[in-house]
């Protein structure tokens, strides 16, 4: 019969604030099996740990249940205790009687004292049943991928890189630098965007040890940490890369218009582009999307012979490449290629996208002169539609009033709840470069508050106040448009506590930062999951800001959630440190809890196969029988097999059926 | 030569299909009688009255064979007698192992069962209502009894121990005649234990994807057997119509199957898993294509309790309509 | 005294179990009626699991799970949904109610959803009364 | 033909009783056969039981309500505030507990509301039931020519999860514009024109302040627009458009006076209703934008005449 | 202008008060403005409407401001609901606050005329000269509504004597 050991922790206050402690270890030692029951004011202490260990050298206990906080957080550290006092690290139980009791029930501390000896009764009864389990190493893949090209990413391939891995940085536009590139200045130290950014763009394209794969998306992801399997569809671009040398003739022969996506919808670009001026790779693509065919020269299809000179009618996109990289004839496939890529961990790194204004109702979307600030950032950028002029887009006249309009669709429940992080600094950024060049410009902001929290940020602000910019507390209600473009702003001074009304010329709305399109498709993929506000969700929100649930899986930058440029390229060097894990050790840990199959029970039926989500389960012959085999490098231990089989000849090492029946039994006792 | 193993037999609550199975040994079972003595087989056999066998000292009888489940005082009764007389108690078939097709009418009040047996059936002509009494006295001196219902339907091991288990409805001959031998040899696992062949149906069925090469697939589209007919060589699950072969003791052969009907279970589930019905319920679901599957399935069985329950519903864990 | 329901929980190491320690964090209040049995996946727990734990005399059973969609192993939660659907239909023809039983999506980051679930489901067995099997003196 | 029951609230039947005309002749020939509500009373309206009671508010505008109910129709309103209320409330009364209270009051005098009926404003039924293009094709005399400014009004606004039939941006409505164009004329975006006129409890609460509302919202429509007239689809707007211009005249704030029309009535017009019946009570004048209306020059040629 | 004195006693009976009465989403509000910003009655000179009622009730100020007349200036337009990013909906605090203020009566003259209106006619707005006005436009004198129809203001009636507004006295 087992020994348990069963170690009541007081967490300070925390639990035995709320629960009788003692009652609950007394308790403990009256249940079958239980050899000695203690009690510790910080189980997780050296002491608490100590009083384990010694237990265990002692022979007065073969199995441990600690009652304490969570297992999702302490119990790698008490398993620790376990094996340094020389037992089977796996014969260990938590019961959480802090995070899910005392925390939860404080307002009940009879209900919480008795919950807590049903949940430790509970482990005790899982505890008796525990079997030692041992670790299994696998050999892992030199190789990282990132998965999103902008300053995020872009840093932590960087860093993989320079630490010596083979680093893919897989990027859905045809170029790098994401949503920086876009922008025209950064705050709090109005640095150009491209000024800084362009060089690191170039470092990672010339980078030896990384491999760019633009104008691609992740399509398929398979395999664990150390020995992943990446299928990557490199999007068709209608231009041989390896010949394009990025000289823009084709854009500039291109008939054919679309809104340019780089300039937020404010200018056109050709069916023929390249993505920016500064493109990393510097490279054409053809947007069959807005491509029309010019002379009928579908993709695939033979040339017109001129009737008049005999000669083959080209399309103007193909006539003008002096490098000879377009040729329509070839029947090149819509859907691209197809690569496969071996790595041992991955770093995502997805960004964001900003709310588009038609969803503001309020804020009279359908009018020209009503803008995001993103849409402000091309308005004023150099490389933007206007040379860096700001001109309002209705009237093309320089405005004389601008209205700056924060929390469009964040901290809202019709949209997001959440705070958008950037959007006061970069508000005041706009507003600050603004009346530096157009000091006459009245420029009123309204903010919900100011949110400033960063280095030199709050002086920043302060500093956008002293040179004149009417900052309003209260948040914009609506907005009515004027005959001539002009607006009239309905918003509210919090302090005075009394509407304000007046005519601007150019609205700005600062929109949600959320998820990027296709994050959800990319987090079913990788077995991502998300956080009630829709961004990836870390492993834990303080102790593990750049892992995920999915061992080998790292989040860099927006994805996990809205922060600004310093704060994206932190989190993506230490994504980049984590990555480089597995991949410096050479070999990874996998924990034994996985399904095994008896094959001396298996019936073969074969409901199995199909079940497991990794493919995991073949049937192999085994004493001339087809049974079910688990594949242990495969297996991911989600049990779905397990409670599945109709032989229960599939067990879940570590969630056995006895250990959960003993449990049900305590609770229900 | 040995002396003559004693047997009994006893059809509790059943249909007598059991005693059937084992005539249908034929020249097996006359073969057999040169090493055994039938001391008792009643009410269907031999002309041996329960007092007869009450008469018999205890552990006087080698092995004692019940089949049928404890639905009544009487059979309370007489399974205790069984076990007091024989040395060797074997739970014969489906209903003494698992409840067998009356338990169904467990998910049901005694209240609904009376009604609909003596008041509401078609052919039922009972104006004044008359309902069966356990004791009676007519013309007020004749003291009437019949046996009285017990609250829900027993197995044969919830009243005594039993030492070994036989499934199917009926078990299959060829299972009883090679069972019987080895009873004769003595050659038996410990007691308390199944005696099977330890595998499914699907282990010992032609259709298994496995033996025919193909690669199980999800169920796309459910059947029931009034839906088309079901190709004779593949398997059935596979093409919707549900079959519990992959969760039932194949001890039959697969005799269903090799006529193209679906598994219903009578074999009981594999020795190791506890409620047939839920384990029914969570390996079928789980090879549906999808929730609107489930729905259909749902749909055409709309008394979803009683499919999968069949045969197992005193044995599975919650068993009776409270 | 009055009545309080004891129901045991089933809940994926993910979501629900996280949920269940984010709303310890947050300090969410919620009747100590609820004892969670930390699974890897919805998809883990056997239906049989759920019978024995009405079978014992709980008062109601719980399975958390990821949203769909959100499944850490993919699709396990599908699994769950599809035999949990079946399970109640079982469950109601053994003559409980199937509202004592329920599968609910709590993400990780939904500790006051996991609150409100609670006592909002343990509201709703007080209405139901104990479980019969515990009226009945046990099985 | 399709079926409808029309709720007249106060306002129209007891001081704009020329509305309640025009629904009554428009309606049926345009297809919408009207029902009248028997017994049906007040909404309640705002001042009264909304401000005391929330139950008392939902038992008042269910009882009405399931006077249709027990009809078999939906229910249209012509007044604004009847419609928001009456929407608001079947909002509340989706949940079940308020709708068990207030069935546990309706039941004391015999009715039970079940949530049957829907609740449309008649500016819905015209916009979305029968259509511009079938309104085209009703009329007798065309608008062009003439400018409108129109005033939808509030409650037919907002809150916009409570309506069946909701404006694309509720902030910028447009139906009644679709609809006033589709008599011929012109119907022009102003700066004002979803904001409030001051009428409802604000008037009677303070007339000063209301009136200043008023003029705000007059002048935008005076400086912005200089229409032929004002439309509106709200009995309460038209209420303040029509008496509070006067106050401003005889004061000498507004040297002008701008005709003021309920939809219906200037529908009513072009299809050539008798101006006597459909729209003969006003204090702005009206004869002179009337008489223009129904001028010989503006007579569309058909061959089978409408209505009368 | 005295200082306002912070009791957590009258905060929570205010929020209380005002919640029962209709204004469930009080304690949601973030005080950004944006009702008030939009409201016409805030416009027009109403300065208790919107945020800075909810904000004088969850400083607990309920008593203090009773007698205010903002309230009955609210148009129950519910902009204001159509713009809170917090799903406060302010208009329904607003009412809930005019219930708290009729049921101490703290109600104008005008207020109390509609609801005898109400009461007596089944509508809140009635004249005797509407008659008149009827007949011109060639319509019967009475509508078929509760006005001329004895049973249906008996229904009312009855509603109302056994609502709160028939203990107030009102009728």
């Amino acid at each position: 019969m087992a020994k348990v050991g069963v170690y009541v922790c007081h967490c300070g206050s925390n639990i035995a604030g709320v629960i009788d402690v003692e009652a609950v270890r007394a308790f403990a030692e009256t249940l079958p099996g239980v050899a000695v029951a203690r009690k510790d004011l910080f189980m997780c202490s050296d002491s608490g740990q100590e009083m384990i260990k010694q237990d265990i050298r002692d022979g007065l206990v073969d199995r441990v249940v600690v009652a304490a906080c969570t297992p999702r957080t302490h119990e790698p550290i008490f398993r620790a205790a376990l094996a340094a006092g020389g037992l089977n690290k796996y014969l260990f139980e938590m019961a959480n009687i802090r995070d899910q009791d005392s925390w939860v029930h404080a307002h009940d501390p009879v209900g919480a004292t008795e919950k807590a000896k049903k949940v430790v009764a509970s482990a005790i009864g899982k505890a008796s049943h525990l079997k030692p389990l041992e670790d299994k190493f696998v050999d892992v893949t030199d190789a990282a991928l990132v998965v999103g090209g902008g300053v995020g990413g872009i840093f932590a391939a960087l860093e993989l890189a320079n630490m010596g891995h083979k680093t893919y940085l897989v990027e859905r536009e045809p170029s790098i630098g994401g949503v920086m590139a876009q922008l025209d200045k950064t705050f709090p130290t109005n640095d150009c965007s491209a000024c800084i950014l362009t060089p690191v763009m170039v470092d990672a394209g010339n980078h030896p040890n990384i491999e760019l794969l633009t104008y691609s998306e992740v399509d398929d992801v398979e395999g664990y940490i150390g020995n992943f399997t990446v299928k990557v569809r490199q999007k068709q671009t209608y231009i041989d890369w390896k010949k394009c040398t990025g000289c823009g003739a084709c854009a500039e022969k291109c008939p054919a218009k679309t809104p340019d996506a780089f300039n937020s919808g404010l200018s056109n670009r050709h069916a023929a582009y390249i993505h920016f001026p500064q493109a990393v790779p510097k490279k054409a693509v053809i947007d069959m999307g807005a491509c029309i065919n010019c002379a009928g020269r579908t993709i695939g299809s033979e040339p017109r012979i001129s009737k008049k000179t005999g000669e083959p009618i080209y399309a103007p996109c193909e006539k003008a490449c002096p490098a000879g990289a377009i040729d329509r004839s070839l029947a090149l496939d819509p859907n691209g290629t197809i690569r496969e890529l071996k790595v041992g961990s991955i770093v995502v790194a997805t960004g964001f996208k900003v709310m588009e204004k038609e969803n503001f109702k309020e804020f009279a979307p359908d009018c020209e002169n009503v803008i995001t600030a993103l849409q402000l950032e091309r308005l004023i950028s150099a490389t933007g539609p206007t040379g860096g002029k700001l001109l309002v887009p209705g009237t093309v006249n320089k405005p004389h009033t601008m209205t700056f309009v924060s929390c469009v669709g964040s901290r809202d429940e019709r949209f997001h709840t959440h705070c958008s992080r950037v959007c006061c600094m970069y508000m005041i950024k706009q507003a600050r470069l603004l009346k530096e060049k157009y000091p006459d410009l009245s420029i009123n902001m309204h903010f919900m508050d100011v949110r400033a929290a960063g280095k030199g940020y709050d002086e920043y602000y302060t500093g956008a106040r002293a040179m004149g910019i009417n900052i309003f507390r209260g948040k914009v209600g609506g907005v009515e448009k004027l005959p001539g473009g002009a607006l009239r702003v309905m918003a509210y001074d919090m302090e005075a506590g009394t509407p304000i009304e007046y005519e601007t010329d150019l609205m700005i709305l600062a929109t949600a930062i959320e998820m990027a399109d296709g994050a959800k498709e990319l987090a079913q993929k990788m077995g991502l999951q998300f956080c009630g506000n829709n961004f990836y969700r870390e492993l834990h929100p303080k102790l593990g800001p750049v892992e995920t649930s999915v061992r080998g899986l790292y989040l860099a930058g927006c994805c996990q959630g809205p922060k600004d440029i310093p704060d994206t390229v932190s989190q993506a060097k230490g994504a980049a440190a984590a990555a480089a894990v597995p991949l410096s050790q050479g070999k990874v840990k996998i924990e034994p809890i996985l399904s095994e199959v008896h094959p001396e029970k298996c019936s073969g039926c074969g409901i199995c196969v199909p079940l497991c989500p990794y493919d995991a389960i073949s049937l192999k012959p085994y004493a001339d029988r087809p049974r079910a085999v688990i594949d242990m490098t495969q297996c991911k231990g989600c049990g779905v097999c397990t409670s599945a089989c109709p032989s229960a000849a599939i067990v879940l090492h570590g969630y056995e059926e006895e250990q959960i029946y003993a449990q049900i039994a305590a609770l229900t006792a | 030569m040995a002396e003559k193993l004693k047997m009994a037999f006893l059809l509790a609550g059943g249909c007598a299909g059991c005693e059937m199975a084992l005539v249908d040994l034929s020249d097996a079972l006359v073969d057999a009688l040169e090493h055994i003595e039938v001391v008792f087989w009643a009410p269907t056999v031999a002309d041996v009255k329960y007092k007869d066998l009450e008469a018999m000292p205890d552990g006087s009888i080698d092995l004692g064979l019940i089949d049928g489940m404890i639905r009544n005082s009487e059979h309370v009764h007489m399974v205790k007698v069984m076990r007091a007389k024989c040395k060797t108690l074997v739970a014969f078939g489906a209903c003494a192992t698992l409840g067998g097709i009356a338990a169904m009418g467990d998910m049901h009040t005694h209240k609904e069962l009376f009604d609909q047996a003596y008041l509401k059936t078609f052919s039922t002509d009972n104006p004044d209502g008359v309902m069966p009494t356990p004791e009676y006295l007519l013309d007020g001196k004749y003291d009437l009894t019949i046996p009285s219902f017990t609250d829900r339907v027993m197995l044969i091991d919830e009243l005594v121990d039993v030492d070994y288990y036989v499934g199917g409805c009926p078990p299959h001959h060829d299972f009883v005649g090679k069972l019987i031998a080895a009873i004769l040899s003595g050659n038996l696992p410990p007691k308390g234990s199944w005696l099977t062949g330890g595998h499914a149906v699907c282990d010992v069925c032609k259709r298994n994807p496995a033996i025919t090469g193909q690669e199980r697939m999800f169920i796309g589209e459910v059947k029931r057997m009034v839906d088309g007919k079901p190709d004779p060589d593949k398997c059935l699950l596979q093409q919707g119509y549900i079959c519990f072969g992959p969760l039932t003791q194949g001890d039959c052969g697969a005799s269903c199957l090799n006529v193209n009907i679906p598994c219903r279970g009578c074999g009981g589930p594999i020795p190791g898993v506890k409620d047939f019905g839920a384990r029914c319920v969570s390996a079928i679901a789980s090879s549906l294509k999808d929730i609107e599957t489930t729905e259909q399935l749902m749909e055409k069985f709309p008394n979803l309790a009683k499919f999968v329950y069949r045969y197992s519903y005193t044995s599975g864990t919650l068993n009776k309509k409270l | 005294m009055e009545f309080s329901p004891n129901i045991v929980g089933f809940a994926c190491q993910w979501c629900t179990y996280a949920g269940a320690d984010l709303a310890g964090n947050l300090r969410c209040k919620y009747p100590p009626t609820i004892k969670l049995i930390k699974v890897p996946c919805s998809g883990t727990v056997e239906p049989e699991f759920v019978l024995e734990a009405l079978a014992r005399g709980a008062d109601g059973v719980l399975i958390g799970g990821c949203h769909i969609g959100d499944c850490h192993y993919k699709e396990g939660n599908h699994k769950t949904e599809r035999r949990m659907l079946l399970l109640s239909k079982l469950i109601e023809d053994a003559g409980f109610d199937s509202r004592r039983f329920r599968l609910e999506w709590i993400s990780g980051a939904e500790g006051k959803k996991f609150a409100e679930v609670v006592t909002e489901f343990t509201e709703q067995i007080k209405e139901l009364g104990p479980n019969p099997i515990k009226a009945k003196g046990g099985e | 033909m399709e079926k409808i029951g029309l709720y007249l609230g106060c306002n129209i039947p007891f001081k704009a009783p020329d509305i309640e005309q025009s629904f009554r002749k428009v309606f049926p020939a345009l297809g919408v056969e009207l029902t009248d509500l028997p017994g049906a009373g007040c909404c309640p309206a705002w001042g009264t039981a909304p401000s005391f009671d929330l139950n008392t508010w939902c038992a008042v505008s269910g009882r009405n309500i399931t006077i249709a109910e027990e009809l078999g129709v939906d229910v249209m309103t012509g007044c604004n505030s009847c419609f928001g209320i009456l929407s608001e409330a079947k909002h509340f009364m989706e949940k079940p507990d308020r709708k068990k209270a207030v069935n546990a009051i309706l039941g004391q005098v015999g009715r039970e509301f079940k949530g049957t009926s829907d609740i449309y404003h008649a500016s819905n039924i015209l916009h979305e039931v029968i259509g511009v293009e079938k309104i085209k094709e009703s009329l007798k005399y065309q608008l062009e020519g003439l400018k409108i400014a129109v005033q939808p009004g509030c409650h037919i606004l907002w809150p916009s999860d409570v309506m069946k039939v909701k404006e694309k941006n509720s902030f910028y409505p447009t139906h009644l514009r679709d609809l006033c164009e589709a008599l011929g004329a012109e119907a022009p975006e102003y700066s004002r024109l979803e904001a409030c006129c001051g009428m409802g409890g604000m008037r009677s609460t303070d007339v000063e302040k209301s009136l200043g509302l008023f003029t705000e919202k007059l002048r935008s429509i005076k400086e912005e627009l200089d229409p032929d007239m004002i439309v509106t689809t709200c009995s309460s707007c038209f209420l303040q458009f029509d008496m509070s211009q006067q106050i401003l005249k005889e004061r000498g704030v507004i040297d002008y006076e701008i005709p003021v029309f309920y939809y219906t009535q200037l529908l009513a017009l072009a299809m050539g209703f008798d101006p006597k019946e459909v729209a003969a009570i006003s204090q702005t004048r009206r004869d002179g934008v009337i008489a223009e209306i129904q001028s010989e020059k503006r007579k569309i040629n058909e061959e089978e005449p409408h209505g009368v | 202008m005295p200082a306002i004195i912070i009791e957590q006693e009258k905060i929570n009976e205010a929020v209380k008060t005002i919640m029962d009465l209709g204004g469930t989403g009080i304690l949601k509000c973030v005080q950004c403005g944006a009702c008030s910003a939009v409201c016409p009655g805030v416009k027009a000179g109403f300065p208790l409407l919107c945020r800075l009622l909810i904000k004088n009730i969850l400083d607990g100020r309920l008593e203090e401001i009773i007698e205010e007349s903002s309230s009955w200036g609210c148009q129950a337009c519910n902009r204001c609901t159509e713009v809170c990013p917090q799903n406060v909906r302010p208009q329904e605090v607003v009412f809930a606050f005019r219930r708290y203020q009729a049921g101490e009566l703290a109600i104008s003259t005008s207020t109390t005329t509609s609801q005898m209106n109400l009461y007596e006619t089944g509508h809140a707005v009635y004249s005797e000269s509407s008659k008149e006005l009827r007949k011109k436009v060639g319509l019967p004198e009475v509508p078929p509504t509760s006005v001329g129809d004895a049973k249906a203001q008996k229904e009312i009636q009855t509603i109302l004597e056994q609502s709160p507004m028939g203990e107030l006295g009102l009728f």
